[in-house]
């Protein structure tokens, strides 16, 4: 099995702390006055990391083998494809 | 041979017609070789008392090449092939040159609706003039078109002028023909609209200069002074 | 590969082999990511339309923010709540992996009963699935990522009746552990993105 | 997921959970064949209709009736829906994929038994809610199997109301059903591999399965989603497609033909995996370039998820897409290439034996051909613009579809027919069988290409609208005659199949004298397949290998030159 039972439940709650103070942030970037851009890119940014952090310990990617990453880079991919090719369609049409 | 397609009477309809053969050559020549080789291989190595089948299990590069080597063949013609197909999608669809006629083609349950922008030459006023199912324009004048649809999708498919197109509620569709002979055309819609899908079709009638005129005289308002001159201005 | 399958084949539930994934896991692995297209797709025309229509900013605004933080932070907790017991499981704490995957099915609860309050509350406004784009969007995402939760509640309270009996181990399935939080965990992670998607944008 | 059952090598007693929630990854197969031919049953029938009346328009019908133009809408939306979701891939993949995966690698059964039982189930579900909405009021959903929105959107422009809902959900179901059973091919095949099993020594028809699966469980996903948007835009009054409310059709048609494209090579692959196994038996000669075959197939598995604007070129959608997407599709045919040249060096200097099972495998290769050339004019945006939504259409894509899952899957019901039923079918009924298939398919579909190529527009109720049709009408009469051929033709195979369940002439444990280990067991092979875990020492076409005793080696034959009496 991949080497995940060397985790301590205090890694466990350490990266949850982490989740929460994240979360705090993000809501603040979005109460404080800043400027909209600037606030969806701070909001999306801790996102993705809040989303990275329970995706590496929490679901165990960082110690899992490559055939993981494969299938989850694959969808992810071609998800991403798929919007590219619709925004001429939705975004840009009178 | 050419009878394969219908006859074909707008400018761009050569355009596609050289696509269409180009391919039509290109896949004939694979289509009759492929097919060749696989009958005379099921006739030549039926199974005969005491012949053997060869021990070929083409993993080397000698007798990959029998298959890797057509299959470039086919990958450098499938580039010509979209060489020369990109050029003619451009010329149909993408650059539109200036038009003398501008009509707004609406398809809805179960009709075409044309519509010419009158002696004023602006669409949306009151002297706009609406016909059902019955489109007429000048030949060898550039028409361009809006194409819309108030419900459904539909599709303007004149099989003569190798014109398709599909109608989307939502949008407006630029598109332009160009015919070269005077006469009545089909129009279909090719896309399935609902039960009278059947029943969506109308007819182009391309005249020449003076029966035009005549027509628009005739069907049209009478033009005024002040827009006179309007409904010539080139639209671009 | 090769001589993994060996071990593969023979054992009774096959826990795969260095090379190859332990079946249950790759099943897991091979679902979520189908469903990352379900929601990508989901996300990605949804993101795709925002930008469009800029005039949906005020529709959005009269989403509470404040209940879709305060569910963020219990999806959040249940995943900690998961992975504890996935490792009290592990390290042979059986007990204590039971009474957490009961948190973790509680606070899914939790989830839930907010989010029917949200519901409650923007229905009483007026606001429905039909009230705007936005709201379409809104309603199908929560929606279809609440039937998830749902989903995730079951399997994770038939584990925790399984581990109380004790049935999970002796069973030899208590991986299963791992593929169910795995699944609530892809769930929190869409929660994730949905939360600034819909409430913060 | 709990496997165990399944190896504890022990049949159950109950008949219940023998024959009908069974585990058994062969008895479970043998239920999806059923249910697929059952419902070809069906897809047949839709096919005569349509055809009927568009030889002889609103006449009656024999054992039918005259029907209207709504009725002929709902026909074609049915045949396609029907033979493409629940023919074509319950007989390929669940039939087929089913039975031959777990006996083809060597494992006692599928990696999750009671989810491959549960995946049959949920099919059939789905299948009964297809049929039950045939019978709705409203009538059956009637916008094509593509279901374009807003037609398929909105109740007032079809009149149709919970056939379409019935569609939706039927087809929704039908996915999750094929998704849980294509990650059980997955996680079978990678996982349960027999003990020198490498992945390079898989017979192709589970390469080809493989690559099914993933390219499906990729391509759905937003399908389901928009699935889900069009059933809300119908009911709960949402606007996704409805451009009066925001919403946009062509999401849509990009939607539905991101999966709608992939889905077709899950169809065609499986039909190909057949070939590729019977062909070198035939020949007794090896599979022409193994590898070369398998890298083949997954860059056409990867390819065809760059490809799906071409169902859109006319679509409305921005024409600079349009170049980019007819680059990939005709780039597509390059892989295609090398499985065609392959397959037909796989037969050339072989000594070939003209069973049924070879006549169907070299028929479908033949015609698919056809398919496969007349794509390139449809994958050119330009020539596109004048064909689509023709004739041309219909005849092109029966021409590649048709192959795959007739021709191809005939040939593998022949083919392991004696390994499913442990009896042997008639090979001249079969060759009858065979000869009607191979010429009637042909008459009906060539005339539609001629119409096609005149302009004829698709999904017509009739045609004296038109006047540059009315010369047509009499291929299309020839083409009715030849889908009534088609469908009697169909008869001989009927009587073969269930007769030889009976009468059929017992069948050996490896009657065609083949390699790969579905032929070292039984036949049919028992509960949990192999008598004891079969060890494999070489690769799975090994034929007329020089000097051998014998012009085959079986996969599990360790001494080089000698093979196992396993067999016979």
């Amino acid at each position: 099995m991949s080497s995940t039972t060397e985790h301590s439940d205090f890694d466990y709650v350490l990266i949850w702390v982490w989740l929460v103070a994240l979360l705090g942030a993000g809501t603040l970037a979005f109460l404080l006055p800043i400027g909209k851009g600037a606030a969806l890119a701070v909001i999306f940014g801790i996102a993705m990391v809040k989303a990275s952090l329970v995706v590496r310990d929490y679901m165990h990617l960082k110690s899992e083998r490559l055939l993981i990453y494969v299938i989850a880079a694959l969808p992810l991919i071609l998800a991403l494809g798929l919007a590219l090719v619709l925004i001429p369609d939705i975004v840009y049409h009178r | 041979m050419s009878r394969l397609l219908p006859p074909d009477v707008s400018t761009f309809g050569a355009d596609i017609d050289h696509v269409f053969w180009l391919i039509f050559w290109i896949v004939g020549v694979w289509f009759i070789v492929a097919e060749g080789a696989l009958l005379y291989a099921m006739l030549r190595y039926r199974r005969k008392p005491n012949t053997p089948a060869q021990f070929l299990h083409g993993n080397s590069a000698r007798q990959m090449a029998w298959v890797l080597i057509p299959a470039v063949v086919v990958l450098f013609l499938d580039l010509g092939i979209d060489h020369a197909g990109a050029r003619a999608w451009e010329l149909v669809k993408l650059d539109l040159p200036p038009a003398t006629t501008l009509i707004q083609v609406g398809g809805k349950q179960f009709n075409w609706i044309f519509t010419y922008p009158g002696p004023d030459g602006k669409f949306g006023t009151a002297d706009d003039v609406t016909v059902e199912n019955e489109l007429h324009v000048p030949v060898g004048q550039v028409v361009r078109f809006e194409l819309s649809s108030t419900d459904v999708i539909h599709s303007f498919f004149v099989p003569e002028l190798r014109l398709k197109q599909d109608a989307v509620p939502g949008r407006i569709i630029r598109g332009w023909f160009q015919v070269t002979a005077p006469g009545t055309y089909e129009i279909a819609c090719s896309e399935l609209c609902g039960f009278g899908h059947y029943t969506m079709h109308g007819s182009l009638i391309v005249q020449n200069a003076k029966d035009y005129e005549a027509w628009v005289s005739e069907t049209w308002p009478k033009k005024t002074a002040s827009n006179a001159s309007a409904s010539l201005t080139k639209l671009r | 590969m090769s001589n993994s399958t060996l071990a593969a084949h023979t054992a009774t539930f096959d826990t795969g082999s260095a090379a190859s994934l332990p079946s249950g896991k790759a099943g897991v692995w091979w679902f979520l990511a189908s469903e990352i297209m379900v929601f990508g797709g989901l996300i990605g025309t949804y993101i795709l339309f925002r930008v469009a229509h800029g005039g949906w900013a005020e529709q959005a605004s009269h989403v509470s923010w404040r209940l879709g933080a305060t569910n963020t932070l219990v999806l959040v907790t249940s995943s900690l709540t998961m992975i504890l017991a996935l490792n009290a499981s592990r390290t042979g704490r059986h007990q204590r992996a039971a009474h957490f995957l009961l948190l973790t099915v509680l606070l899914g609860l939790t989830f839930l009963g907010i989010k029917s309050i949200e519901y409650t509350r923007e229905i009483r406004e007026g606001f429905v699935p039909s009230s705007g784009m936005f709201w379409s969007f809104y309603y199908i995402m929560t929606g279809l990522h609440g039937l998830h939760i749902t989903g995730g509640i079951i399997f994770n309270a038939i584990l925790y009746f399984g581990a109380t009996r004790g049935t999970l181990w002796s069973g030899g399935h208590g991986n299963r552990i791992e593929f169910a939080g795995l699944y609530w965990h892809f769930v929190d992670v869409v929660w994730i993105f949905l939360f600034p998607l819909l409430y913060l944008s | 997921m709990d496997t165990a059952i399944a190896h504890a090598h022990q049949p159950p007693a109950s008949f219940l959970r023998r024959y009908v929630f069974s585990i058994d990854h062969k008895v479970i197969a043998k239920q999806y064949l059923t249910l697929s031919l059952a419902m070809a049953l069906i897809g047949g029938f839709t096919a005569y209709l349509i055809r009927w009346q568009l030889a002889w328009p609103e006449t009656d019908i024999p054992g039918w009736g005259p029907i209207g133009p709504d009725n002929y809408d709902a026909l074609i939306t049915m045949h396609g829906t029907v033979m493409i979701f629940f023919v074509a891939m319950p007989f390929l993949l669940g039939g087929f994929g089913n039975f031959l995966i777990p006996l083809m690698i060597g494992a006692d059964d599928m990696a999750f038994p009671r989810l491959n039982m549960t995946s049959f189930w949920m099919l059939f579900t789905a299948s009964s809610l297809i049929v039950a909405s045939m019978f709705v009021p409203g009538g059956p959903a009637a916008a094509g199997w593509t279901s374009y929105a807003p037609l398929s959107d909105n109740p007032i422009y079809t009149g149709v109301t919970w056939g379409q809902n019935l569609w939706i959900l039927a087809v929704a179901l039908e996915f999750a059903s094929f998704l849980m059973g294509g990650i059980n091919f997955l996680v079978t095949a990678l996982n349960l591999r027999a003990p020198g099993m490498t992945l390079w020594r898989m017979p192709l028809m589970v390469w080809m399965e493989l690559t099914a699966a993933v390219v499906f469980l990729l391509s759905v996903g937003p399908l389901v989603a928009g699935a889900l948007m069009l059933l809300m835009d119908r009911t709960l009054g949402t606007g996704f497609f409805r451009p009066d409310r925001g919403g946009d059709p062509l999401l849509w048609e990009h939607l539905f033909w991101f999966f709608g494209h992939p889905e077709v090579y899950v169809v065609a692959l499986p039909g190909f995996g057949i070939m590729l196994e019977v062909l070198p038996v035939f020949s007794r000669k090896p599979v022409f370039g193994y590898r070369m075959m398998v890298w083949s197939t997954l860059a056409a598995g990867l390819l065809s998820f760059l490809v799906w604007a071409h169902h859109m070129f006319v679509s409305g959608m921005d024409p600079r897409l349009a170049t980019p997407f007819s680059v990939t599709t005709i780039l597509i045919s390059v892989p295609f290439a090398v499985l065609v040249f392959a397959m037909i060096a796989t037969v050339w200097g072989g000594s070939i034996q003209f069973t049924s099972a070879m006549w169907f495998a070299l028929g479908g290769l033949a015609t698919f051909m056809i398919g496969g050339v007349t794509g390139i004019f449809l994958g050119s945006a330009t020539t596109d613009i004048f064909l689509h939504g023709t004739y041309f259409v219909v005849a092109h894509f029966h021409y590649t579809l048709f192959p795959v899952t007739f021709f191809g899957g005939f040939a593998g019901v022949y083919y392991w027919y004696p390994k499913m039923f442990g009896r042997m079918m008639n090979e001249v009924l079969g060759k009858i069988h065979f000869l009607f298939t191979f010429i009637f398919f042909n008459a009906i579909f060539i005339p539609l290409f001629i119409t096609g190529l005149r302009g004829n527009p698709r999904r017509l109720y009739e045609m004296s609208n038109y006047d540059f049709l009315k010369p047509m009408q009499s291929l299309h009469v020839i083409a009715t005659i030849a889908t009534i051929g088609l469908l009697l033709g169909q008869l001989p195979f009927v009587a073969n199949f269930v007769l030889s369940m009976f009468f059929g002439k017992k069948a050996q444990d490896n009657p065609w004298h083949a390699n790969t280990l579905e032929w070292a067991t039984s036949s049919p092979p028992p509960f949990g397949n192999f008598a004891e875990p079969p060890t494999v020492y070489r690769d799975p076409y090994e034929y007329s290998v020089p000097g051998a005793s014998q012009d085959w080696i079986a996969q599990t034959a360790p001494e080089p030159f000698i093979t196992t009496v396993a067999a016979d």
